[in-house]
């Protein structure tokens, strides 16, 4: 099986006044083609990092300290400005959590949808009619008018299916969904949810999803990451990670969601603690301090990544041990 | 330390420009202040043999038409300077800050009544407003200061008016009122508070302008009254007598154009402070 | 009139401005008021606590803020322990019982204040004498699980979770009778979210307060609410106790928005009732019954006639004509 | 803009011969390049911008200048260094009695554009439309005592005058009121010409275009029956308020001529810009600083006595007329009858006897406020005044005018100001008579021009018996008196006359009054 | 936008009523009075008289203000006290001088102010951004009377490139050109500062937002998306600033006007007010502001036509 993405040893630093803050730190992540798969994580966990690593998009402060990020076989950290330009929107697309603020509020969306095929040597007239195709498919009534229409006219829903069908327009390998429905109304949410399955569906691209959301999660991905401080510290398929988590964040984490809870409890679970300063992160375990499996040994030994079952590692010495 | 460098003060002393806006604006103030210890000559004396003087180590920036050495005027018109620029600034601040506050909560009326009050006025040309009112008046500082005044209220007016009408519908203010905080409580520790950011902002940035208005005032002849060392005289000096000296208008230039230089960039740097949005380093 | 129930509602009504200026001299009346919360009767009882739940727009905040005077209502009676607060009441001391926190955990706390500021500010707004100020702020925030090291922080340097009960902190500060809460898990993390939530169940215990809590998050319904009331284009479609509104809902709407709750258990994925369309404007309500354009049961009838608030087959009030009978159950 | 109101109110005027002083630079380097300006075309800066194009509303020299070159009269000025006039329309003129005045026109004088020849009829109605109430004429004072003009022929006629009016010679029939205007031409535009372009002129130019604001685009009018033929294909009459600008715009080749200011002088004597030429004309106004002698503060005669002491005259002509102009002795100027050879009080003053005056009069840090108008000349006199002053131990303020509001503070029609003046230091321009100049200062004209509201017998009577007088040594003698009386009143301090300093390019020949204001007509090239 | 448009339209219009009947007032309580003035020393009483008559003077200040407002209704300005021509004729002939100049200085601060704001956020925090920076402020700082004077010294009298006075021959376009291109650049240059800081404030703020991202994402080119997307939003508080901004060019106008003997309305406002010309002042002012309100409003228009945002809602 080959992999769409493959994320190595990641690590990402900012730069800010107190110090090298470590927002990402030796990150790995396998996307197989034609899957999708979810990095669930809260917040500081360094999410949008990782999603402006992987477009290159990263703020002026940052810099990529290790690793590699293959798209395709490709390196894309070593990749030229022009090639990664032809990379993005071309081969990687995006969608983003707020279409509110992510479609340019000036431009029609005609006008953005023919934008991102300025590379395509085909009339106006034609990427027109190639976008007005590609809203049709998302789902948007009257998709003709629609290209005249400036992102404030549309309704939030219509506006995150516009943004689904620009990710999708060019036909990606790979789609980042970076939580598209978390602004978005419950009921909303699920047609979301259903039209990225169907768009993967007929693309067949893969789709790096990220969301906070377990529900989502759960719902819609095949594989799944779990990201803590800047680590990945579980990988697995989803059913195997939901029902047999490795790693005692994993486990807290699916355990903490009351939808799980379909009697009423007194007390509902909750991680205490909070997250360690990553300007200084400490030695051993990054999460040990908020772990009640800890040992001395996680004090001082980084977790190695311990292969659970094929497919599916987590970084914790005591990861066998772990119970849902 | 560590305390000082999230300070207001902390932050500021970390950003070059700002740094760059204070030290020229302290030299002005201390300039200001001390004039009469640091002039090399009385400002008033003529050496009328020496008129027209080019810069020299006698006389730093040259002497104007009446023989008065420029450096000396010059110092004394930063104290005209000053006391034009804050006295307005905290003048029209004032009642900007009221008029907008009232705008801002008052009933939609008065605030559309209000409103169009600061755009009237703002309809009108400054110095033409200037030239208008200043013949209503004495020549001197105190008409300078109200014409100003008249001139540039209406600008804090709009700005707290803005300011105010978002912070008005802001969560904190509604959890103020739902925990029953009086009218005035909200508007003298929540609103206020918060107004005054951007509104120290707009008075930073207002001074220089507000002393250029003199300078233009004085140009036309309808600012302070001749002789006295304001740097639009000088300006005015210097227009007047062009072919004979070039320096005086530079001299009389350069200060006006520290002064804008120091107080833009303060503000700047205050507004770069201030909000948030600027100041995470994203 | 007076009510043994703590806070009742009747025909509750809250309108805003719609179209203005020009336009308003040719627009039609209804255009010029929309309204937001529309007709609402229902009743608290003591030491319950009621969910409202629905989407953006359903006008469940309106609702709150309408409650204790924030905004003015338009028609309708609201009942507090007997007090009619509809009728120009004293606010500085309904509020005084009537405490409020906010959806923005961070947003809703005055930005250029400490904490030791923001949590004694209620005493200081009802001229409550504090003897030890430095002791009462620090159990009060002990109270909702903060050291004391965070006295002298402002708002930006919290994080949600701790803004959060901060904002609890000063809700209870007084001692309320009646407590709404909007959205009070927004923008948290599912790990701190139990904490917050296991926080304003155990202060609802121990001082017997009365809660009305807004949120669109049915997570965490069964947990902290009693009974429930489905909100839909600023009208209650559908109320009733909990665990017969997430087990057997007679509205179509509430069983739509249960089902589109995605559940964190992968082994539980299964069609789902996907609602077409988005929620109409306010100021282009549907005639008859306003969810029939988006009803996947609708029949003709519906689109003329609307229906009123009534007993359902399930328990609890359903406004439906068709409502789904107790045999229907989800994902069955 | 300074300055413009008592020019036109005041026409200057002078038949002696004056001290004339050309002080002609001549110019090391070649001519400049013209970059703006273009070959057979003159550029001559006027400060004020001249009204409209009819004289029986013309009030300025802007006006004398643009109807010098497109209008003719009976008798015009000559240019050069002396007050003198030279027939132009007139064949003859002369007085045949004290109220006639007999005239005959050159035959074949023409109107352009077909407007014909040039009669006693259009003589007749010019000054008839000037008399008429309706027209509520501004020049109508010019003409004085005039009553008529009978038209005797087709080329002659006859001035009626209620009673003798010499003036008329020299600030009637010279210039703006004696500017000739076509009968038929104004009939048939409606009584009045206005700002559209007149359609008919007799002058050597004729009006291209007028650009208000800006200037007056002139070009040769090839119709012109006189003897001094348009020069240039084509005259701007450019208009500049503001000297320093004029000054620059010469420098920068947009300019041939303009007065300069007396602060210019030395600089243009030691380094005059290439290719040009200065000339300096003695000017005939009078400045002084008056005294508002009912002002409670100034009704003590020791007072004003103090004030005239404390004002060092030398000092402001060093510093506001750098030295170029005399001090004056009293308001009529060297040359003239009347003329003091010195005033009572020395021009450089005496801080030492204002103290001691002030000491008698009991008055201790006395606080005076002078206004003067928005000029710079006036504005630095202002300044040295109040550092020499000071040395008297009086505080002197200064107080800026424009014009609109310094021409109305001591007339009574105008509001209550007149009651607060206290100081003023102004400037009137001359005429050729003494009379003119003690006129302002009758105790009738007391809340009119009389802003210093002094008021005595004798003076008012030898002003009424110098009008009447014909032996020129016995009234010499009663202006010179009446100075000396206006002096000692302590309500008057004279400063001076003044100076017109002029700079052109010297390949032009200007044309100007022996005061140094230009007559267009009269420019040639060198 | 209809409804805006009147709306703003309205709104406009009686800001100009009412500034310019404030103004009235104002000028007639001003000390001094045009009679003296304009008739000379030699009126008698009855000259006076006859002349306040015709012109009104005596009325009732709001019997004054509604005749004026009367005449301007039935297209009639009033007639200018010295010049027996009528204020309109005054007034439109220097008005397309100074809307030249005002225009000419929007030219320079739209396109250089723009073009500087850009490329310094482009480069934000280079040493070339500093420098931009500095340079701005010191454009924004120098008085536009020191930056003319200078300007006319340079270029026209040592170099000679440029004339130095007047507005140049009508139907001479080039003329015309030469003759604006100074004063034009000296009211103008503190804008290009001002336009060059909004702008570089505004980029940067733009370049921040989550649409800009988004068209990086999708790979749309740097400069396509700096100079095309984000300078497209950046603009508008710029145009805001400098329909704003004309009132204070208006300013400008009246020291450039006077340094390069420029025809126009400063001048003819500045040399009216000081010889108590009432109608033309009145004309003047009412041409001036009524300019003013209408660029802001078209400022307003465009930003709205700019920004769809605002073509539906308000």
């Amino acid at each position: 099986m080959t992999n769409t993405l493959t994320v190595k040893d990641l690590s990402v630093s900012y730069d800010t006044r107190t110090g090298a803050l470590q927002a990402l730190r030796n990150v790995s992540i396998d996307v197989p083609a034609g899957e999708i798969v979810g990095v669930v994580g809260e917040s500081g966990c360094g999410k949008s990092t990782l999603i402006g690593a992987l477009l290159s998009l990263l703020s002026e402060n940052a810099h990529v300290v290790g690793g590699e990020i293959r798209l395709a076989g490709e390196d894309i950290l070593r990749a030229s400005p022009r090639r990664l330009q032809a990379i993005r929107g071309n081969e990687m697309s995006v969608v983003f959590q707020d279409p509110m603020t992510s479609l340019n509020p000036v431009l029609s969306i005609g006008r953005q949808m023919r934008d991102i095929q300025y590379r395509e040597r085909i009339s106006d007239a034609e990427k027109s009619r190639r976008a007005a195709a590609m809203l049709g498919r998302v789902g948007l009534p009257d998709p003709e008018a629609k290209l005249h229409a400036y992102p404030h006219e549309l309704s939030g829903g219509m506006r995150q299916r516009v943004a689904i069908a620009m990710a999708a327009l060019m036909e990606p390998k790979l789609l980042i969904a970076d939580e598209p429905t978390t602004a978005l109304d419950a009921t909303l949410e699920v047609q979301i949810i259903e039209l990225l399955k169907e768009i993967q569906r007929e693309i067949g691209c893969a789709i790096l999803f990220i969301s906070h959301h377990l529900g989502v999660i759960a719902e819609l991905c095949d594989r799944m990451v779990v990201m803590y401080a800047g680590e990945a510290v579980e990988e697995g398929p989803v059913a195997e990670v939901f029902q047999r988590p490795a790693h005692p964040y994993t486990a807290k984490l699916i355990e903490c969601d009351p939808g799980r809870l379909h009697e009423r409890v007194e007390a509902l679970p909750a991680i205490p603690g909070s997250l360690p300063d990553l300007t200084d992160p400490p030695a051993g375990c990054i999460f040990r301090d908020r772990c009640d499996m800890a040992t001395e040994i996680c004090a001082r030994e980084a977790p190695p990544r311990v292969t659970v079952t094929p497919g599916r590692w987590s970084a914790c010495h005591h990861a066998k041990a772990v119970r849902p | 330390m560590s305390r000082f460098r999230h300070t207001l003060i902390g932050r500021l002393a970390r950003d070059p420009l700002a740094v760059m806006a204070i030290v020229i604006i302290a030299a002005l103030v201390v300039m200001a202040v001390f004039a009469d210890l640091i002039a090399p000559y009385d400002y008033t004396a003529m050496h009328m043999t020496d008129r027209f003087a080019a810069p020299s180590a006698e006389f730093w920036l040259g002497t104007d038409n009446l023989g008065r050495d420029t450096f000396s005027r010059l110092l004394q018109g930063g104290r005209i300077a000053l006391t034009v620029g804050l006295t307005a600034v905290i003048i029209s601040g004032l009642i900007g800050l009221v008029l907008g506050m009232i705008a801002g909560f008052g009933p939609r009326w008065l605030d559309n009544a209000l409103l169009f009050f600061f755009d009237t006025l703002r309809a009108y040309p400054t110095i033409i407003l200037a030239l208008a009112l200043a013949a209503l008046m004495p020549r001197g500082l105190t008409t300078v200061i109200v014409v100003v005044v008249i001139t540039s209220f209406a600008e804090y007016g709009r700005v707290v008016r803005t300011q105010t009408l978002s912070l008005k519908h802001s969560e904190f203010i509604l959890a103020e009122r739902a925990m029953g905080a009086s009218f005035g409580r909200i508007v003298f520790h929540h609103i206020l508070p918060n107004v005054l950011g951007p509104f120290f902002i707009l008075a930073a940035m207002n001074l220089p302008v507000v002393i250029t208005i003199e300078a233009g005032m004085s140009f036309l002849g309808v600012g302070v009254p001749p002789g006295t060392p304001s740097w639009g005289s000088t300006l005015k000096d210097g227009f007047d007598h062009i072919r004979q000296t070039p320096w005086l208008i530079l001299a009389g230039g350069l200060p006006l154009i520290l002064v804008t230089l120091g107080f833009t960039f303060l503000g700047e740097a205050l507004r770069d402070q201030l909000d948030p949005k600027l100041r995470s380093g994203r | 009139m007076t009510s043994d129930a703590l806070l009742e509602l009747k025909d509750v009504t809250v309108e805003f401005p719609g179209v203005r200026g020009l336009r308003a001299l040719t627009a039609p009346p209804e255009a010029r008021r929309v309204q937001a919360v529309s007709g609402i009767s229902l009743r608290v009882e003591h030491g319950e606590t009621l969910a409202l739940v629905g989407e953006s727009g359903s006008g469940k905040t309106t609702l709150a803020r309408a409650i204790n005077g924030l905004v003015p209502l338009a028609r309708g009676e609201v009942w507090f322990d007997g007090q009619p607060l509809h009728a120009r009441p004293d606010w500085h001391a309904v509020r005084r019982r009537v405490a409020m926190m906010f959806q923005d955990p961070v947003g809703s706390l005055s930005p250029r204040k400490t904490v030791r500021e923001l949590i004694l500010e209620p005493f200081a707004i009802h001229g409550v004498r504090v003897k030890d100020r430095k002791t009462r702020a620090r159990d009060l925030l002990a109270a909702a699980g903060l050291g004391p090291d965070f006295l002298d922080r402002y708002p930006h340097q919290l994080s949600g979770g701790q803004a959060r009960r901060v904002g609890v902190a000063r809700a209870l500060a007084l001692d309320p009778a009646l407590v709404l809460a909007d959205e009070p898990t927004a923008g948290l993390d599912v790990s701190i979210q139990g904490e917050i939530l296991n926080l304003m169940n155990r202060v609802k215990r121990e001082h017997g307060l009365t809660t009305l809590i807004i949120t669109h998050n049915l997570n965490i319904l069964r947990h902290i609410a009693d009974r429930v009331a489905v909100m839909y284009l600023g009208r209650i479609v559908e109320i009733g106790p909990v665990e017969q509104l997430l087990s057997t809902p007679a509205h179509p709407y509430t069983r739509a928005l249960m089902a589109a709750n995605p559940e964190p258990d992968p082994t539980a994925r299964r069609e789902r009732i996907v609602l077409g369309g988005e929620t109409p404007a306010l100021s282009a309500r549907p005639p008859g019954c306003e969810f029939h354009p988006r009803c996947p049961v609708a029949r003709p009838d519906c689109a003329t006639c609307p229906p009123a608030l009534a007993p359902a087959r399930t328990g609890g009030e359903v406004s439906c004509h068709y409502p789904l009978g107790s045999d229907e159950r989800i994902g069955a | 803009m300074p300055k413009t109101a008592m020019h036109r109110a005041f026409p200057v005027l002078n038949r002696r011969q004056l001290l004339a002083g050309a002080a002609g630079v001549s110019a090391a380097a070649m001519l400049p390049v013209k970059a703006w300006a273009q070959e057979g075309r003159l550029n001559i800066r006027v400060y004020t911008e001249p009204d409209d194009f009819d004289p029986v509303d013309a009030s300025g020299f802007g006006e004398a200048l643009l109807y010098g070159a497109i209008y003719r009269n009976l008798i015009q000025y000559e240019s050069g260094d002396e007050w003198s006039y030279r027939l132009d329309l007139a064949e003859s003129i002369e007085q045949t009695s004290d109220t006639t005045i007999e005239f005959t026109l050159k035959e074949g004088q023409m109107w352009s554009d077909g407007y014909g020849e040039i009669t006693a009829e259009d003589v007749a109605f010019t000054f008839e439309r000037i008399l008429d109430p309706e027209m509520n004429s501004r020049i109508l004072p010019d003409v004085g005592t005039l009553s008529r003009v009978e038209v005797t022929g087709r080329y002659s006629g006859v001035f009626h005058f209620d009673e003798a009016f010499a003036p008329f010679w020299w600030i009637a029939l010279p210039y703006l009121a004696g500017t000739i205007v076509c009968k038929a031409a104004i009939e048939d535009a409606g009584g009045r010409i206005t700002t559209e372009v007149p359609p008919t002129v007799s002058g050597p130019y004729r009006v291209r275009e007028l650009r208000p604001g800006e200037r007056w685009v002139l070009e040769r009018n090839e119709d012109y029956t006189g003897d001094i033929p348009a020069e240039y294909e084509r005259l701007d009459i450019v208009y500049i308020g503001d000297e320093a600008s004029a000054e620059i715009a010469l420098e920068a080749g947009d300019l041939d001529f303009t007065e300069v200011s007396p602060g210019s002088v030395t600089r243009l004597q030691s380094n005059p810009p290439a290719g040009t030429a200065m000339s300096m004309h003695p000017s005939l106004f009078y400045v002084w600083v008056g005294m508002n002698m009912e002002h409670p503060k100034l009704q003590d005669i020791r007072v004003r006595q103090a004030l005239q002491y404390a004002i060092n005259v030398n000092a402001i002509i060093e510093a506001a007329w750098y030295g170029v102009a005399e001090p004056s002795t009293g308001i009529i100027a060297p040359g003239l009858i009347g003329n003091r050879p010195e005033s009572l009080i020395p021009p450089q003053g005496d801080p030492q006897r204002a103290r001691e005056l002030l000491a008698e009069a009991g008055v201790e840090n006395l606080q005076v406020t002078l206004n003067v108008l928005n000029d710079v000349t006036f504005t630095t006199a202002a300044q040295v005044m109040q550092a020499t002053m000071a040395q008297a131990g009086i505080q002197l303020n200064i107080e800026v005018h424009e014009s609109g509001s310094f021409w109305t503070l001591g007339v009574e029609a105008d509001g209550d100001r007149w009651r607060d003046l206290e100081m003023i230091m102004n400037r009137f321009s001359m005429l050729p008579d003494p009379s003119y100049a003690t006129a302002w200062f009758v105790t009738e004209q007391i809340g009119d021009w009389n802003w210093e509201r002094f008021s005595d017998e004798e003076f008012d009577r030898l002003h009424r018996e110098a009008g009447t007088e014909t032996d020129d040594a016995r009234r010499d003698e009663m202006y010179r008196r009446a100075q000396d009386i206006m002096e000692e009143s302590g309500a008057y301090r004279f400063i001076t006359h003044g100076v017109t300093p002029n700079l052109f390019y010297n390949n032009t020949v200007p044309g100007t009054r022996p005061d140094g204001l230009p007559l267009a007509q009269y420019f040639r090239r060198a | 936008m209809i409804q805006y448009t009147i709306q703003r339209v309205a709104l406009a219009l009686g800001i100009v009523f009412v500034a310019i009947s404030a103004l009235y007032g104002v000028m007639i309580a001003l000390p001094g009075d045009p009679t003296s003035v304009l008739l000379g020393p030699r009126a008698t009483p009855d000259m006076r008289a006859l002349f306040r008559e015709q012109m009104g003077l005596d009325d009732p200040l709001a019997v004054q203000i509604l005749n004026f407002w009367g005449r301007v209704l039935s297209g009639d300005l009033g007639t200018d006290f010295f010049r027996n021509r009528p204020v309109a004729v005054a007034v439109m002939s220097a008005l397309p001088h100074t809307v030249a100049l005002v225009f000419g200085a929007i030219f320079w601060s739209a396109t250089l102010g723009i073009l500087l704001g850009a490329f310094s956020a482009d480069r934000r925090n280079s040493l070339l951004d500093r420098v931009t920076g500095v340079i701005s402020v010191a454009f924004i700082a120098a008085p536009s009377f020191v930056v003319a004077l200078y300007s006319l010294l340079l270029f026209s009298v040592t170099l000679r490139w440029f004339p130095s006075i007047g507005a140049g021959e009508p139907g001479d376009l080039l003329s015309r050109i030469q003759h604006l291109v100074l004063p034009s650049l000296a009211i103008g240059l503190a804008w290009v500062g001002y336009v060059a800081r909004i702008v570089r404030a505004s980029m940067l703020e733009a370049m921040g937002e989550s649409y800009i991202r988004t068209a990086r994402a999708f790979g749309l080119p740097r400069r396509r998306v700096v100079y095309n997307y984000a300078l497209r939003v950046a603009i508008l508080p710029a145009v805001q600033v400098l329909g704003v901004g004309i009132g204070g060019m208006l300013s400008s106008a009246v020291f450039a006007e006077i340094v390069f003997s420029r025809p126009g309305i400063g001048t003819l406002i500045y040399t009216s007010v000081s010889d108590r010309n009432y109608p033309v002042v009145m004309g003047a002012m009412l041409v001036a502001i009524g300019f003013f309100v209408t660029c802001a409003l078209i400022a307003d228009l465009i930003n709205a036509a700019l920004d769809p945002r605002h073509r539906k809602t308000q």
